[in-house]
């Protein structure tokens, strides 16, 4: 069972789309699963057969839970092989804790005279793995990563943030450029991770990401539907979002954000909402996107021909905020994903892909 | 419909006339409520009661002064530090404990609580949480009386805080003009809830705002139940014979918090202390020693014999009932008129 | 995330605002407590310790304690109002509005329609609602639908921390005479607050949970009661849209409506009586506006057409709970 | 004081006439309060009025065009027609809160004067109070904040023997509203209504104090009253030759006149010149009052509540 959220206790098999006895390769879907705060479908992680269905739908099991057995490809196991391993994984299986960071809440560090909300996330991997920071989108904060802090933790540490203006972070913005955010972030990790990091940035954030990638040493970059300036973005829908002060004025901007609207549930309307509220955020707001996001630019176009560090690029196919089209024409040596079924959410909407995607990144440019 | 004034609980009635003639009741009278409101804050404290209580730890002279001087067919009109003038005024100890405990056997049946005690009976005609009510509806009670060509007088007993309030004036003004056989008792126990007098008023002594209304005035020592007795005789007197209204500042002081949740930390240290040493208890005690009315071994009885009864009462209070649900639905509406 | 009582969060918002525009001022019975007194100056801070530690940081100028004269202190505050200051003033108990009802609603409401719209009245009224404490019925009613009667009053019945001080700190930047009624047994709940200003604004229901069956609409405290009873049907299937209309005026009259048309089913929780209440101006609103969607009569949970009684267990049985909820939910849905 | 008594003279024709919505309340015999207390005021100050409306705004500097044409309810008037005859209001001009809520004016003049104080703005608030208010709890409350919070207010109950139709002798225990002003610990004083220049000296003495931060004050100015409490009173309680004696022997326009040309202040000729011009005035000011129209339907819904800023 997977972990996505830092709070996910558990998660429920609503069905099963791999059929026992399948052979699958990586990325292939498996299990479609419910969790607190979305449904969403595990992918395969390594090649193999399907050879048991532990799991059967309805069932709700703790994170870290046998799910299914998959044989590594080209071998044979009998049933009572896989009898055996289920016994010895379910005896020495403990459900873990789950995190209780939520609930303390972020910590905080003054950067440049600006406070910033940040998390560690150690995870279980070796602790000298260089980490992956992430940056979150227009509007949004650091939680918009949790369905891809738990996954991405197993491998190595994780550090999110919020960009000042958003989450719990400072409503002072300078600018508003992406200069001036990379450089609050840039000054930021040196003191939190002066070492290498590998960086992964959401439509906004992306832009962030790229510019801090040529500040400072970056040993891997994912961009998530977002190009840096001069991203192609519907003006309307930023707008719409930074005016909308009240709940049914939100909704529909939210709605926007995804292919699927189940997404879209009354927590996540009331977390932007409050955020909105507090004081000075639709300034601020108004002022990134003035001068980072509705700002027309062809610069980075020549940036990401010979990209400052190894670059792949994921983006929904259904995204409707910043048309996906605009990534098909990128060209080695970016590496282009694109989603089918996802929307500008895609790291939500389809988070086991976009995790797979992280981790395999970083694992190559460790 | 009147209400029914003739309904005395007879042991209540006893209570009452017990304090006319006599000082050592008087004395006895003002242990009981001491120590009676001692146990009312165990049973908020240890939790059998809740909601909240106000004591008059120290003015226990005002309450048994008024009772003593007042005949039992004058009415009364109290705040909502009620338990003193209550006990005062005869309504049993299992009544006032039953009532905080919101019992059926207490004086209005649970449903009132420890702010609003009433017994008709003895004159107690209820006590008021929304402050100054009292004093207007005590002088209906004296038109009542002036109407009805009845000697009863009416006593409104409220606090210093009620003088700045519209209805204290307004109240004045109009037992003024109609010369009611009234008698406002202003218990200044000098903090109306946590704020001192001094600080939300310019006029001293208070009572000296009823020469703007024509009323005559006097301040008497609250701590002593003799002053309290004979002054409000006087006043009851000068009423019942047709002369009006006299407005009474009883000077006393409140040795508690406002109530039972606060500590009183807005007093100055040493303010308390002066007064406990003219305490009406100790006061009341030197006075019927020195006139050899009663020895150290009395004393000691009556505290003895108090404590026996407030355990007894409280026991009798804890085994009473709780009421009924249709205890709620009853007394919303009075009565059908009769055919 | 700052856990914070219902208590700091108001505090805050009077600290927040007060500290960001020098015409808010406090006044009321014991805001401070121990005004004149030799002792401590702010002994209490108000009766519930609401504004405890406002006197030491705004001062005597700012922090008035009054004396208990309800209708000469708020017409006072009134005037200042009008005048150009911003007085957030301490009703206590909203039972204590008998003796300043006139300056209420007749004074604060209609200060600005009479004198055609020369003038403001941006004065906020701080006043406690609400059974639970056995206090008996002149301290323990909900009488916010007769603030709500008065065109010209804005009324606000929060039900969280979070929710009141983000509606406090618009109380008072609001330019209307706004009554905002704290019920006294939230004063100890807590929940995540920010420690920045925040708003929200009037009119907005809050939406706290989703569900397709029925809607429930509760007020104040009994948007907890029915929070736990949307739980309890959860359980059995039945999936409830919870509103919180958080201010009776401006009433969110098109959340409800939009969630009626979606479920069919309206159970409405209210702490107040159930005559000439929210409750039954609500249930009004959709018999006229939402017939049509209508699948079951509409059922109302309020107290009964009694007076509050002080006897613990009747007044528990006076106060809606969550087995009420749940049966009337039962009801509408197996209509 | 000619203007208002002129405006009030011919406001008995016209509502006698009909046409004249609501109730209203006659000032005239009163003037020289108003213009006695409005001698000292600035443009800082508050004046709070009563119900008995129109020669306090009149004296304080409204527009008297806009004056009549809110007691004819029409669309341009003092407040847009929403409040009438007795509910006169000016902001712009320091007159506030004409009110039939009677006593209120204490109360908020207590606001007025506090907020005057806070914002340092030197200003004082003086409240208008008719002597059937006295005994208001709000008064009492009132007189009381200002004392303890030594608020720059001055209360001026004009007494005019009546409150409606009950006489104050019977209404007010104690001797006299002056008399009031000990239990609140501030200064009383009975002045006479009748001559304007003794309403202004103990005015004047009142209002400086307030403005010196020295507290509040009360003055109780006994005023005749030649109407009746509102237009259409048969005035039944009180003996017709009572009206006509004040009339005769209390009349501030007389008392005026004579005083100032026996000190040789001012000719007859120039008084005479003065009221000539004022009932050019009343003409025009009636003529186009009743001519004006109504408020817009359109705006019904208008003035309830403030937009937020």
């Amino acid at each position: 069972m997977p972990k996505w959220g830092m709070t996910m206790a558990t998660g429920k098999i609503v069905d099963w789309i791999a059929t026992e006895g399948a052979l699958v390769d990586e990325g292939d879907e498996l299990v479609e699963i419910e969790t607190e705060k979305s449904v969403n479908v595990l992918e395969t992680t390594s090649p193999g057969r399907l050879v048991r269905r532990v799991g059967q739908e309805g069932d709700e099991l703790p994170v870290g839970a046998l799910l299914g057995v998959l044989a590594p490809p080209g071998t044979e196991v009998s049933p009572e092989q896989i009898d055996e391993f289920v016994a010895e994984f379910n005896a020495s299986f403990v459900p873990e804790v789950p995190e209780t960071e939520e609930v303390k809440g972020p910590s905080r560090v003054t950067v440049d005279g600006l406070v910033i909300a940040h998390r560690h996330h150690p995870g279980g991997g070796p602790p000298a793995a260089p980490p992956l920071v992430l940056i979150h989108g227009f509007g949004g904060d650091q939680d918009s990563w949790q369905f891809n802090v738990g996954e991405i933790a197993r491998d190595r540490p994780v550090r999110t943030v919020d960009l000042p203006g958003h989450g719990q972070s400072s409503r002072e913005v300078g600018d508003g450029s992406t200069q001036f955010l990379a450089g609050i972030l840039s000054a930021w990790l040196d003191e939190v991770e002066p070492g290498p990091v590998h960086l992964a940035g959401h439509s906004l954030g992306a832009a962030v990401a790229l510019e801090l990638a040529s500040a400072r040493e970056v040993l891997s970059l994912t961009l998530i539907a977002g190009l840096g300036p001069g991203t192609a973005v519907d003006r309307d829908y930023v707008e719409g979002f930074i005016t909308a002060q009240r709940r049914r004025q939100l909704k529909p901007h939210l709605l926007r954000l995804f292919a699927d609207e189940r997404f879209v549930t009354r927590d996540m309307v009331e977390t932007v909402l409050r955020a909105k509220r507090i004081e000075s955020t639709s300034e601020a707001l108004e002022r990134i996107a003035r001068a980072s996001i509705l700002a027309t630019e062809t610069e980075p176009r020549i940036r990401l021909a010979s990209p400052p560090s190894p670059t792949q690029v994921i983006w929904g196919r259904r995204d409707q905020v910043a048309p996906s089209a605009q990534a098909e024409a990128l060209s080695p040596p970016l590496t282009v994903e694109i989603i089918e079924g996802a929307g500008h959410m895609v790291h939500v909407e389809t988070a086991s892909r976009v995790n797979r995607l992280l981790r395999r990144m970083a694992t190559v440019h460790d | 419909m009147a209400i029914d004034l003739n309904t005395a609980d007879p042991e209540a009635l006893r209570r009452r006339l017990a304090l006319r003639d006599d000082p050592v009741q008087r004395y006895r009278r003002l242990v009981e409520i001491r120590a009676a409101e001692e146990r009312i804050r165990e049973f908020h404290a240890s939790g059998q009661a809740w909601g909240t209580t106000h004591c008059a730890d120290g003015q226990e002279a005002v309450a048994v002064g008024l009772a003593a001087a007042a005949p039992p067919t004058d009415l009364f009109w109290v705040a909502h530090r009620v338990h003193a003038i209550g006990l005062a005024l005869g309504c049993t100890l299992e009544s006032v404990f039953a009532e905080n405990l919101g019992r059926t056997t207490g004086s209005v049946g649970g449903i009132g609580g420890s702010f609003h005690l009433t017994d008709v009976g003895v004159g107690l005609i209820h006590s008021f949480t929304i402050i100054g009510t009292q004093i207007a509806q005590a002088l209906g009670g004296a038109f009542a009386s002036q109407v009805l060509d009845s000697d009863r007088v009416t006593v409104a007993v409220f606090g210093d805080g009620a003088t700045n309030i519209g209805v204290f004036h307004e109240a004045l003004n109009l037992a003024s003009l109609w010369k009611a056989p009234v008698v406002f008792v202003l218990e200044n126990n000098h903090y109306a809830e946590f704020t001192h007098v001094d600080a939300v008023s310019t006029v001293t002594p208070l009572a000296r705002r009823a020469d703007s209304y024509g009323i005559p005035w006097q301040v008497v020592d609250g701590q002593d139940v003799e002053a309290v007795t004979s002054a409000t005789t006087s006043a009851l007197e000068h009423a019942r014979g047709g002369a009006g209204p006299t407005l009474l500042e009883m000077s006393t002081y409140r040795y508690l918090g406002h109530s039972r949740s606060d500590p009183a930390a807005y007093r100055p240290e040493g303010e308390a202390e002066v007064w406990h040493e003219r305490d009406p208890i100790k006061v009341e005690a030197a006075r019927l020693r020195a006139l050899n009315v009663v020895s150290d071994a009395d004393l000691s009885a009556i505290d003895e014999s108090v404590a026996n009864e407030i355990a007894a009462a409280a026991d009798a209070a804890f085994s009473a009932p709780k009421p009924p649900l249709s205890a709620m639905f009853t007394n919303v509406w009075a009565p059908e008129p009769a055919p | 995330m700052v856990l914070k009582t219902y208590r700091q969060a108001i505090n805050e918002a009077l600290v927040g605002e007060m500290r960001r525009d020098a015409d808010v001022i406090l006044m009321g019975e014991d805001v401070a407590g121990g005004a004149g007194g030799s002792g401590e100056d702010d002994a209490w801070g108000g009766p519930l310790g609401v504004t405890r530690g406002l006197l030491s940081e705004f001062g005597s100028d700012r922090v008035l304690d009054t004396p208990i004269s309800e209708a000469g202190f708020i017409g006072a505050a009134i005037g200042a109002a009008a005048a150009g200051l911003r007085p957030v003033v301490d009703l206590m108990f909203n039972d204590f509005v008998g003796v300043c009802f006139d300056q209420v609603v007749n004074q604060a409401a209609k200060f600005r329609y009479m004198f055609g719209g020369q003038d403001q009245v941006p004065l906020t009224i701080r006043t406690m609602i609400g059974a639970g404490l056995n206090i008996s019925s002149q301290h323990s009613q909900s009488l916010y639908p007769v603030f709500s009667y008065f065109a010209g009053l804005k009324v606000l019945v929060p039900s969280s921390p979070y929710d009141a001080k983000g509606l406090l700190t618009s109380a008072i930047r609001d330019n209307d005479p706004v009554i905002f009624c704290e019920h006294k047994l939230l004063y100890d709940m807590v929940e995540d607050v920010p420690d920045e200003n925040y708003s929200i604004p009037f009119g907005e229901a809050n939406l706290l949970r989703e569900g397709q069956d029925v809607t429930i609409v509760a007020l104040s405290r009994m948007v907890h009661v029915a929070t736990e009873a949307a739980a309890v049907l959860a359980r059995e299937g039945i999936e409830a849209d919870l509103l919180d209309p958080r201010t009776t005026t401006p009433l969110d009259t098109e959340s409800i409506l939009d969630s009626v048309e979606a479920t069919g089913r309206l159970v409405i929780v209210d702490e107040a009586g159930p005559r000439c209440g929210m409750a039954s101006d609500i249930a009004a609103l959709v018999a006229e506006d939402g017939f049509g969607h209508l699948r079951a009569p509409i059922v109302k949970v309020t107290p009964p057409h009694v007076p509050i009684p002080a006897a613990p267990n009747l007044e528990a049985m006076y106060i809606p709970d969550v087995a009420r909820v749940v049966e009337a939910v039962r009801r509408v849905v197996a209509y | 004081m000619r203007t208002m008594r002129a405006f009030e003279e011919r406001m008995h024709v016209e509502f006698a006439g009909g046409g004249v919505p609501g109730f209203v309340h006659l000032y005239a015999g009163q003037e020289a309060s108003a213009a006695g207390v409005c001698a000292h005021l600035t443009g800082r100050d508050v004046l709070l009025n009563t119900h008995r409306a129109h020669g306090p705004a009149i004296a304080r500097g409204a527009d008297i065009f806009a004056v009549a044409k809110e007691i004819y309810c029409r669309g341009d008037g003092l407040c847009r027609g929403r409040g009438g005859s007795a509910h006169l209001h000016d902001a712009a001009n320091g007159l506030w809160a004409a009110n039939s809520g009677v006593g209120s004016g204490v109360a908020l003049g207590c606001g007025a004067a506090l907020a005057a104080r806070t914002k340092g703005t030197g200003g004082v608030a003086v409240a208008l109070v008719g002597d059937g208010a006295v005994n208001q709890g709000v008064v009492s409350e009132g007189l009381n904040l200002a004392s303890i919070w030594k608020l720059p207010l001055v209360v001026v109950f004009e007494n005019n023997g009546y409150g409606e139709a009950t006489a104050a002798e019977y209404a007010i225990a104690g001797g006299s509203i002056a008399h009031r002003a000990e239990a609140f610990g501030m200064p009383g004083h009975r002045v006479d209504g009748s001559d304007y220049f003794v309403v202004s000296e103990s005015v004047g003495t009142a209002v400086s104090r307030a403005r010196r931060g020295d507290g509040p004050s009360l003055i109780e100015v006994d005023v005749p009253r030649f109407f009746g409490h509102f237009e259409g009173d048969a005035q039944t309680y009180r003996s017709p030759e009572e009206a006509e004696r004040a009339r005769r022997e209390r009349d501030c326009l007389v008392k005026f006149r004579e005083s100032v040309i026996s000190d040789g202040v001012l000719e007859a000729e120039s008084l005479d010149l003065i009221d000539g011009e004022v009932a050019h005035l009343i003409e025009r000011v009636y003529t186009e009052a009743k001519a004006a129209p109504l408020p817009p339907d359109s705006e019904f819904m208008e003035y309830i509540y403030a937009d937020s800023h």
